[in-house]
């Protein structure tokens, strides 16, 4: 209960610290509350993992007048996951977000935006109430947006911009679908709508819901924004924005359909969740093979990967007599969120020391780095074995629950996006890896890189791998108050 | 764990020897090495006299070594050591010592212990081993002089070999599988009605054939014996043919119509080669030829199921090692007196091979007739011709052999008393187990009836001889077969791999990459915000219109 | 009957914001144009929430949230033209995203 | 004791691998001590299981990941073939390795990745469950790639494009055909094999076919055997270590496994999809000896030999005969034994006499006696000539092609025997008969160099001619199938 309070609050009051104390005092202010936050969230799971879901009623008052939070193990996984990227960054942008080098805007900036998306994250987590998430979901974009733009350049600012937009349309669509379902209901908790009597409206509710927040979470189509928007941020930025903000966006849409709507989920409007997850799986790859930026290419993948997950929508259900575990399909699909969390920030860590050992992304620049850089070539290598889906990381297991479940449910289709899906990562991520260790006259660095800066991504990628190789604990964590739709089907 | 080895070391050690004595000769005192090798055989010849005794199983050796003397080996396996003792004389008087004769040595004695093997292996597995050993270890005694010919001689030599080889095992494991046991007797037994019998025997026959110079398969043996140093070629034909000969005696099984297959390719070579002998020039092909019909007649023996075959071969070995050797003595004989001796000797066996009566030839030969059809038996008979005919062809070759340039040699003595002993061995020996190998009154021989049958071929071919203007037979090159198909020796120097041009695969990269390109300016086609607003609004729709409907 | 009216304002509105949103190029118009079709959808939110003309709390309450969450997006967005426009001197999106644009390090 | 042992096996190579990787350059002892002593610790660790196996023990370790989702790691008589083999092959190689490249730049890297890669082999063997099995499948797979690009110029790093190019759609392949399996029967455990009726015999044919597919590339089946001659850019040691003891033997191995521990041969046989592959084995053995007597690249010549010669193991358990599985398991070890002897050798020629074309092994008998012994030895098994090891595998598998009613077989051996001797005779023809080209030169004081292939050569001499010694690899293959795939 008090760990539940403390996750959501000790970020926005650390934000606010963080505006009003002076500089120097910033980085340990941040470093240390970043330490209590991931204190409380350990806390938070092991509570949910003990004595199963944590129920909050905001002030005492009982939905729908009420505002309902609930820790189940979705959430709980998901914070956890967070509080892990985050004192990553956090520790990474302590070497690189130094005025002297980043420059005075993400030097202030960077922090409180940080801590602020940080709260916005387990708030949406957390909520069970639709507008609340509007909420969370418009202070996470907010926050998302001003760490795009923090580099400073006409660029960012300009992919900030679009980035906002798209932000700024999906909530409203999503406002939207709010609205209609209170018209129809008269409420807005989750686990009240669940038990509604179905209305005229709920299926365009529903739709403005879901399109928005596929608009926020960047699927094909609606990706276009996130690559320049993730490769102009500055690297710390980035791996939060790619590693978190999206399952944030993500996470609703998985309360919309397997908790609050599950009765209006059809077999059509499942297929068509999962054909443009599918159609990002393929996009983002090839167009991952064609850049010539390390933060491009894996800004890409972000969108590739982002479209696994949506194959949770028609696979749920099929776990299959034969297996001994159920709800394969959605654990492998939050399985995959997770370790996609752990690893994609990792590698944008890495890019971001490559940037600051040699000022530049560019493959051809990055010629030979391995061998100036080891741990961090390792860190990178770690993290795309989990994004192709590679045993034994936690990309494998997740892949191997999707594929799973989708022969099991007789939709071999699937399986095989999700086989071909690996072979493009294992493409993409073959040229940097070449690139960083080619034999080249060795290339002066910038600046050293201190082992400790180098460990940080790396003990990121161990922890995506670590994911798959004690994959137990987080599977049970992840049954813990988990909807019946998902081992039923939708 | 079993015991090592039980039953009599003897065997074994009758083949370790020589393997050691190589081992010596090739590593340790390579400067020696020639000296060592009348050594090798001598465990063997003890063996033979002390009456080829006991047998030894060594079950973790191989697949489960069985050895003991095979029937009818132990004539064989004596005058093996025989000659293989006086040939390795003359190789150490004649050779020339260095590295090259160190390796010489070496094969030299493997060749020896694969041939001592074949006549005392009891399980396929040692057989294939030692007829292995013996086959292709010679390969090195015929390219010993490294010269061009020698080469060529032994590629063909080591590609038949290798034929004969893959063609054994192949039988030998069709034997196997049918007998479910490794023995020879057995093999041979399961052989007549296993499933894949005749094929198994066939690839037998293969394999053995190439070894034994059975026509068509004797392609190798007129090009390799004058290829190889004289040594070389005295135990070539004198010895490691017969390996071919008692493979077929153990495994051919009677009643399976193989044996008519041996007579008919038996006849033809008796013949026929002994014929085509007379169209060489170079003595060691003739004496080639000579022993190419020499073992048609055997084989044919084997084929008619003969008792004598042993025998006979006993004899064949000794005379016509002792030939070769001869022709090593002529080289070395200065003076007239030696050139003389020498071709009285070279006259003597070669009548002993003709058959004359009362020599090991003619006794033989008698030997040989016992439990022939009469046909075939007259055919021996008749074969007394051709064979005198190819032998004087071989003196007169012999006797018109340029001399050598007068510098005073002391090897001559020597060589000379070795291919002497040999010789008389020839000559004698067979009286000497006459009775003990078949049974036969002592008397027998000297029966007119059988001296006569020995002597009018002998008569006539002699004649036959006298017609034959010498000068004007025509001359072909050995090899006769070979010459019309020339074998091309595919893979000896690795021939450049297929070089596929890079080219397609490279234009076909070009197109992938410009379809990547393609992609990636659709891309930014998507970017523009209303177009993607107006696609977001439509999606917006479709769901809710999705879930409508399909509701 | 009043509420009918809000209903269709805000429904007006929406579509007005919709409009500008997608047609207008210019940032601080489609800004604007993000305001309006909040205000709408607040609107209508209002009117649907006050169903048989008992005022529902809940709903104020919650626009009242909208709002604020709503001005400070825009402030944030304003912020950003407004930088956008010091550096690149226009104040619209290069909507055309030269290909080679992202081969341009940070 | 029973669980830790199998993990102790993993250990002793995983360790110094990891440790291996945090080493300095320079720190050439240290790193040495330390994989050289894995080495011995592994092989002591095996011969002792080899006497406990024998004696009808066997030991098992789980590791669960998820439900249904174990890693499971099992010591029974085959995967103990195997583990000796690589083992024993491991601490040669190490050796060969550590006086191969001296005191050469990124050795650090270099043996982290190769005790890592008989880290992957060594789990490979030892897995009891289809994931298991996968997963050091993949670990496998990757750890190999950084040693063929360890030279880290163009032909190397090309090399190493096309075997992850040919590795990863391969392992696809098997985790396809695996989850397919286990979507239906649930995880598989070799201990159990899966009640194979709940899928029609339609599916189950697709995946035998899948699964041969993903084992097939590692164990170069033709057509899935491009990588491996392009492998040869790679140092010796490293293809010693693909061709002999890890990467192509686990592939054979995986083909095993499937055969006779996931479908059972009655199924296979039963399924009809048995002598297919046989054929395709039969193809792959008569196609490999092709190309590699058209090569005058000494490496490559032996890399499609490498081709050929695995495919007979292939073939052995494809035949699905006791008689015909006792050749193919016991070729495993010959083929390792000959052939790492003859990389061995290739090694040598190239590092200390430059030679690297079959053109320069003239007379090259006489400056390197004896890495041309070894060499000849090695050919000589290939070939299959008593009482080489190559000849032992050849009769059994030859015995078991007619046990199994397939006479076709011996014309295949046959044939590849011949083809064998023509691309192997002519290089001993060279090494020992003609004249060596004046300006040549070479020597082999290198022990380090020199030794290992002299052992090996000693030992593919020993295991053909004690074959029926209790002790030898022979034995060891029929108690296998006597004891635990026997009807």
């Amino acid at each position: 209960m008090s760990a539940l309070v403390a996750v959501l609050t000790l970020p926005l009051v650390a934000a606010l610290g963080v505006f009003v104390v002076p500089a120097r005092l910033r980085v340990p202010m941040a470093l240390a509350s970043a330490a209590m936050i991931t204190g409380a969230a350990l806390a938070l799971c092991v509570t949910v993992a003990r004595g199963g879901p944590v129920m909050l009623m905001a002030g005492g008052w009982a939905p729908p007048i009420g505002i309902a939070l609930r820790a189940d193990g979705l959430a709980a996984a998901l914070i956890i996951m967070t509080a892990l990227v985050m004192g990553a960054v956090t520790c990474a942008a302590w070497f690189e977000a130094s005025p002297a080098r980043a420059g005075p805007r993400m030097a202030f900036g960077f922090w409180p935006l940080m801590l602020l998306l940080w709260g916005a994250l387990n708030a949406v987590y957390l909520s069970r109430d639709l507008f609340n998430l509007y909420v969370g979901l418009e202070l996470i974009s907010l926050a998302a947006v001003a760490l795009a733009a923090l580099s400073g350049t006409a660029q960012a600012f300009a992919a900030a911009l679009r980035y906002m937009i798209f932000a700024l349309a999906g909530s409203l669509l999503y406002l939207a679908g709010v609205v209609l379902a209170y018209a129809a209901h008269g409420t807005l908790d989750i686990g009240l709508l669940t038990a509604r009597t179905p209305a005229q409206g709920d299926a365009l509710a529903l739709g403005l819901m879901t399109a928005g927040l596929l608009a926020k979470t960047a699927l094909f189509p609606f990706h276009v924004w996130l690559p320049p928007a993730h490769a102009s941020a500055p690297a710390p930025a980035s791996a939060l924005l790619s590693a978190l903000v999206p399952k944030a966006s993500f996470l609703i849409l998985m309360r919309l359909w397997f908790e609050a709507m599950p009765d209006l989920a059809t077999p059509a409007a499942l297929l068509a969740l999962a054909v443009p997850g599918a159609a990002a799986v393929l996009w983002g790859g090839v167009l991952a093979l064609v850049q010539k930026r390390l933060k491009l290419i894996i800004a890409y993948s972000t969108v590739a990967q982002l479209g696994y997950m949506f194959l949770v929508f028609p696979l749920a259900g099929g776990g299959g007599a034969a297996q001994p575990w159920a709800a394969g399909a959605w654990t492998g699909a939050v399985f995959h969120a997770l370790s996609h969390g752990l690893a994609k920030a990792a590698m944008f860590l890495a890019a971001g020391i490559y940037i600051a050992a040699v000022g530049s992304d560019r493959l051809g620049d990055l010629r030979g780095l391995a061998r100036a850089l080891p741990m961090t070539g390792f860190a990178f290598a770690l993290a795309a074995i989990t994004l192709m889906g590679l045993p034994p990381s936690g990309g494998f297991t997740a892949k191997y629950l999707l594929m799973t479940s989708a022969f099991a449910a007789g939709q071999w289709p699937w399986a095989l996006l999700l086989a071909g899906g690996g072979l493009l990562a294992a493409g993409y991520f073959y040229r940097p890896m070449v690139a960083l260790f080619a034999r080249d006259a060795r290339v002066p660095l910038l600046r050293s890189i201190p082992r400790a800066w180098q460990s940080v991504p790396l003990v990121l990628a161990v922890l995506s791998i670590m994911l798959g190789l004690l994959s137990a604990t987080p599977f049970d964590l992840l049954q813990v108050g988990r909807p019946p739709p998902a081992s039923e089907g939708l | 764990m079993t015991a090592l080895y039980s039953g009599t070391f003897l065997p074994l050690g009758v083949l370790v020897w020589p393997l050691l004595v190589g081992l010596v000769a090739m590593v340790v005192w390579s400067r020696g090495a020639l000296w060592v090798l009348p050594l090798a055989p001598v465990p063997a010849l003890g063996f033979v006299v002390a009456g080829a005794p006991g047998s030894v199983v060594v079950p973790d050796l191989l697949l489960g070594v069985h050895l003991g003397i095979v029937p009818g080996g132990a004539l064989l396996l004596g005058m093996t050591a025989l000659v293989w003792t006086v040939a390795g004389m003359h190789a150490a008087l004649t050779l020339r010592a260095g590295p090259q004769a160190a390796v010489f040595a070496g094969f030299w004695c493997v060749t020896l212990a694969g041939n001592l093997g074949v006549f005392l292996a009891g399980d396929i597995v040692t057989f294939y081993l030692a007829f292995a050993a013996v086959s292709l270890a010679a390969w090195f005694l015929v390219i010993h002089e490294r010269t061009q010919k020698a080469l060529a001689a032994g590629r063909q030599y080591i590609t038949l070999a290798v034929l004969g080889e893959a063609a054994l095992l192949v039988g030998l494991m069709i034997g196997a599988a049918a007998a479910e046991d490794l023995h020879i007797a057995s093999v041979r037994a399961a052989l007549v009605d296993a499933p894949l019998g005749p094929l198994g025997v066939a690839a037998l026959v293969l394999g053995f054939g190439i070894k034994a110079g059975m026509v068509p398969l004797h392609l190798w043996l007129p090009v390799a014996h004058p290829a190889a140093p004289v040594p070389g070629s005295a135990v070539l034909s004198g010895a490691i043919v017969n390996a071919g000969l008692i493979g077929m005696m153990l495994f051919v099984p009677d009643g399976t119509g193989w044996g008519d297959v041996l007579v008919a390719a038996g006849l033809v070579g008796g013949f026929g080669a002994a014929l085509w002998g007379l169209t060489q020039r170079n003595p060691k092909a003739v004496l080639a030829y000579s022993t190419i019909s020499q073992m048609g007649l055997m084989l044919m023996l084997v084929g008619a199921g003969s008792a004598g075959v042993a025998y006979y071969a006993f004899h064949h070995g000794l005379a016509k090692a002792a030939l070769f050797l001869c022709v090593g003595v002529m080289a070395a004989a200065q003076t007239p007196r030696q050139r003389g001796a020498t071709l009285g000797l070279v006259v003597l066996v070669a009548l002993s091979v003709a058959g004359l009566p009362l020599t090991g030839g003619g006794v033989a030969k008698l030997a040989g007739k016992q439990g022939l059809p009469d046909a075939l038996s007259l055919v021996l008979t008749l074969s007394s011709m051709t064979t005198t005919l190819v032998l004087v062809w071989f003196v007169l070759r012999l006797a018109q052999a340029p001399a050598p340039p007068l510098a005073p040699s002391p090897l001559w003595r020597s060589l000379f008393a070795g291919a002497a002993v040999l010789g008389g061995l020839a000559l004698v020996a067979p009286w000497a187990v006459w009775g003990h190998a078949t049974g036969l009154p002592t008397g027998y021989p000297a029966q007119p009836a059988n001296m006569f049958a020995g002597i009018w071929p002998l008569l006539a071919g002699l004649g036959a001889a006298a017609l034959i203007p010498g000068q004007r037979l025509p001359e072909y090159p050995p090899g006769d077969i070979l010459a019309l198909l020339r074998w091309r020796g595919g893979g000896w120097s690795g021939r450049a791999g297929a070089a596929r041009s890079a080219a397609p695969r490279r234009h076909w990269r070009r197109a992938v990459l410009r379809a990547l390109l393609h992609v990636r300016r659709l891309e930014t086609h998507m970017r523009p915000w209303p177009r993607a607003g107006w696609v977001l609004i439509v999606t917006a729709l479709t769901f809710s219109g999705l879930v409508l409907w399909t509701l | 009957m009043t509420l009918t009216y809000y209903a269709l304002t805000g429904a007006v509105l929406v579509g007005l914001g919709a409009y500008g949103l997608l047609a207008v190029p210019h940032l601080i118009r489609r800004i604007i144009a993000f305001n309006l079709m909040g205000s709408g959808l607040f609107l209508f939110f209002g009117a649907a929430g006050a169903r048989g003309g008992v005022p529902d709390a809940i709903p104020q309450a919650l626009i009242i949230t909208g709002i604020v969450v709503a001005l400070s997006a825009s402030a944030l967005a304003v912020g950003l033209v407004v930088a956008l426009a010091r550096r690149s001197g226009k104040a619209f999106l290069p909507d055309d995203y030269p290909a080679d644009d992202e081969d341009r390090a940070p | 004791m029973t669980a830790a042992l199998p993990v102790l096996i993993v250990l002793t190579s995983l360790v110094p691998a990891c440790v291996t990787f945090f080493l300095a350059q320079d720190s050439h002892r240290l790193r040495n001590g330390l994989n050289l002593s894995g080495a011995v610790l592994k092989l002591a660790l095996i011969v002792w299981m080899l006497f406990a196996v024998a004696g009808g023990a066997s030991y098992e370790a789980t590791l669960p990941l998820a439900p249904g989702l174990v890693i499971l790691l099992r010591v029974d008589a085959l995967a103990l073939l195997f583990i000796s083999l690589s083992a024993a092959l491991w601490f040669a190689t190490t050796i060969y390795a550590i006086a191969y490249f001296g005191k050469k730049a990124e050795l650090s890297r270099f043996f982290g990745f190769f005790s890592l890669c008989v880290a992957a082999t060594t789990g490979l063997a030892l897995s009891g469950s289809l994931i298991s099995f996968f997963i050091f499948f993949e670990l496998l797979t990757l750890s190999t790639w950084p040693l063929v690009a360890h030279k880290q110029d163009k032909p190397s790093l090309a090399a190493a494009r096309a075997y992850l190019a040919y590795a990863l759609p391969g392992s696809a392949a098997l985790l396809w055909a695996i989850i397919w399996l286990e979507s239906a029967t649930g995880p598989v455990l070799f201990t159990d094999p899966p009640d194979l009726s709940v899928l029609e015999p339609g599916a189950l044919r697709a995946i035998f076919a899948l699964f041969i597919i993903g084992v097939g590339v590692k164990a170069a089946l033709v057509p899935l055997h491009g990588w491996l001659p392009a492998a040869m850019a790679a140092p010796a040691p490293v293809s010693a270590l693909l061709h002999a003891v890890a990467v192509v033997k686990a592939g054979a191995f995986g083909v095993v496994r499937v055969i006779y521990d996931v479908f059972g041969a009655g199924n296979v046989v039963a399924l009809g999809v048995g002598w297919p592959l046989a054929v395709l084995a039969s193809v792959t053995i008569l196609w490999g000896s092709l190309r590699a007597l058209q090569q005058d690249e000494i490496k490559k010549r032996l890399a499609y030999s490498t081709v050929s010669q695995v495919s007979y193991i292939i073939l052995g358990a494809a035949l699905a005969s006791p008689l015909a599985m006792i050749g193919g398991l016991v070729h495993l070890i010959h083929q390792g034994l000959m052939k790492i002897t003859l990389f061995f050798c290739a090694g040598i020629y190239d590092e200390r006499a430059g030679v690297k074309k079959i053109t320069g092994l003239n007379g090259m008998g006489r400056r390197l006696p004896w890495t041309s012994v070894c060499f000849s030895l090695g050919a000589m098994g290939m070939i299959g000539l008593p009482p080489m090891a190559g000849f032992v595998s050849k009769f059994y598998l030859g015995l078991g092609g007619l046990q199994a009613g397939a006479p076709w077989v011996l014309g295949v051996l046959a044939a590849s025997t011949l083809l064998n001797a023509a691309y192997f005779l002519p290089l001993l023809y060279r090494l020992w008969v003609l004249p060596a080209p004046e300006d040549a030169k070479g020597d082999e004081r290198a022990p380090g160099l020199v030794v290992p292939a002299v052992v090996t050569a000693a030992a593919s001499l020993g295991v053909g001619l004690l074959a029926a010694s209790p002790i030898s690899p022979l034995s060891w293959a029929t108690l296998i199938v006597t004891r635990e795939y026997g009807p």
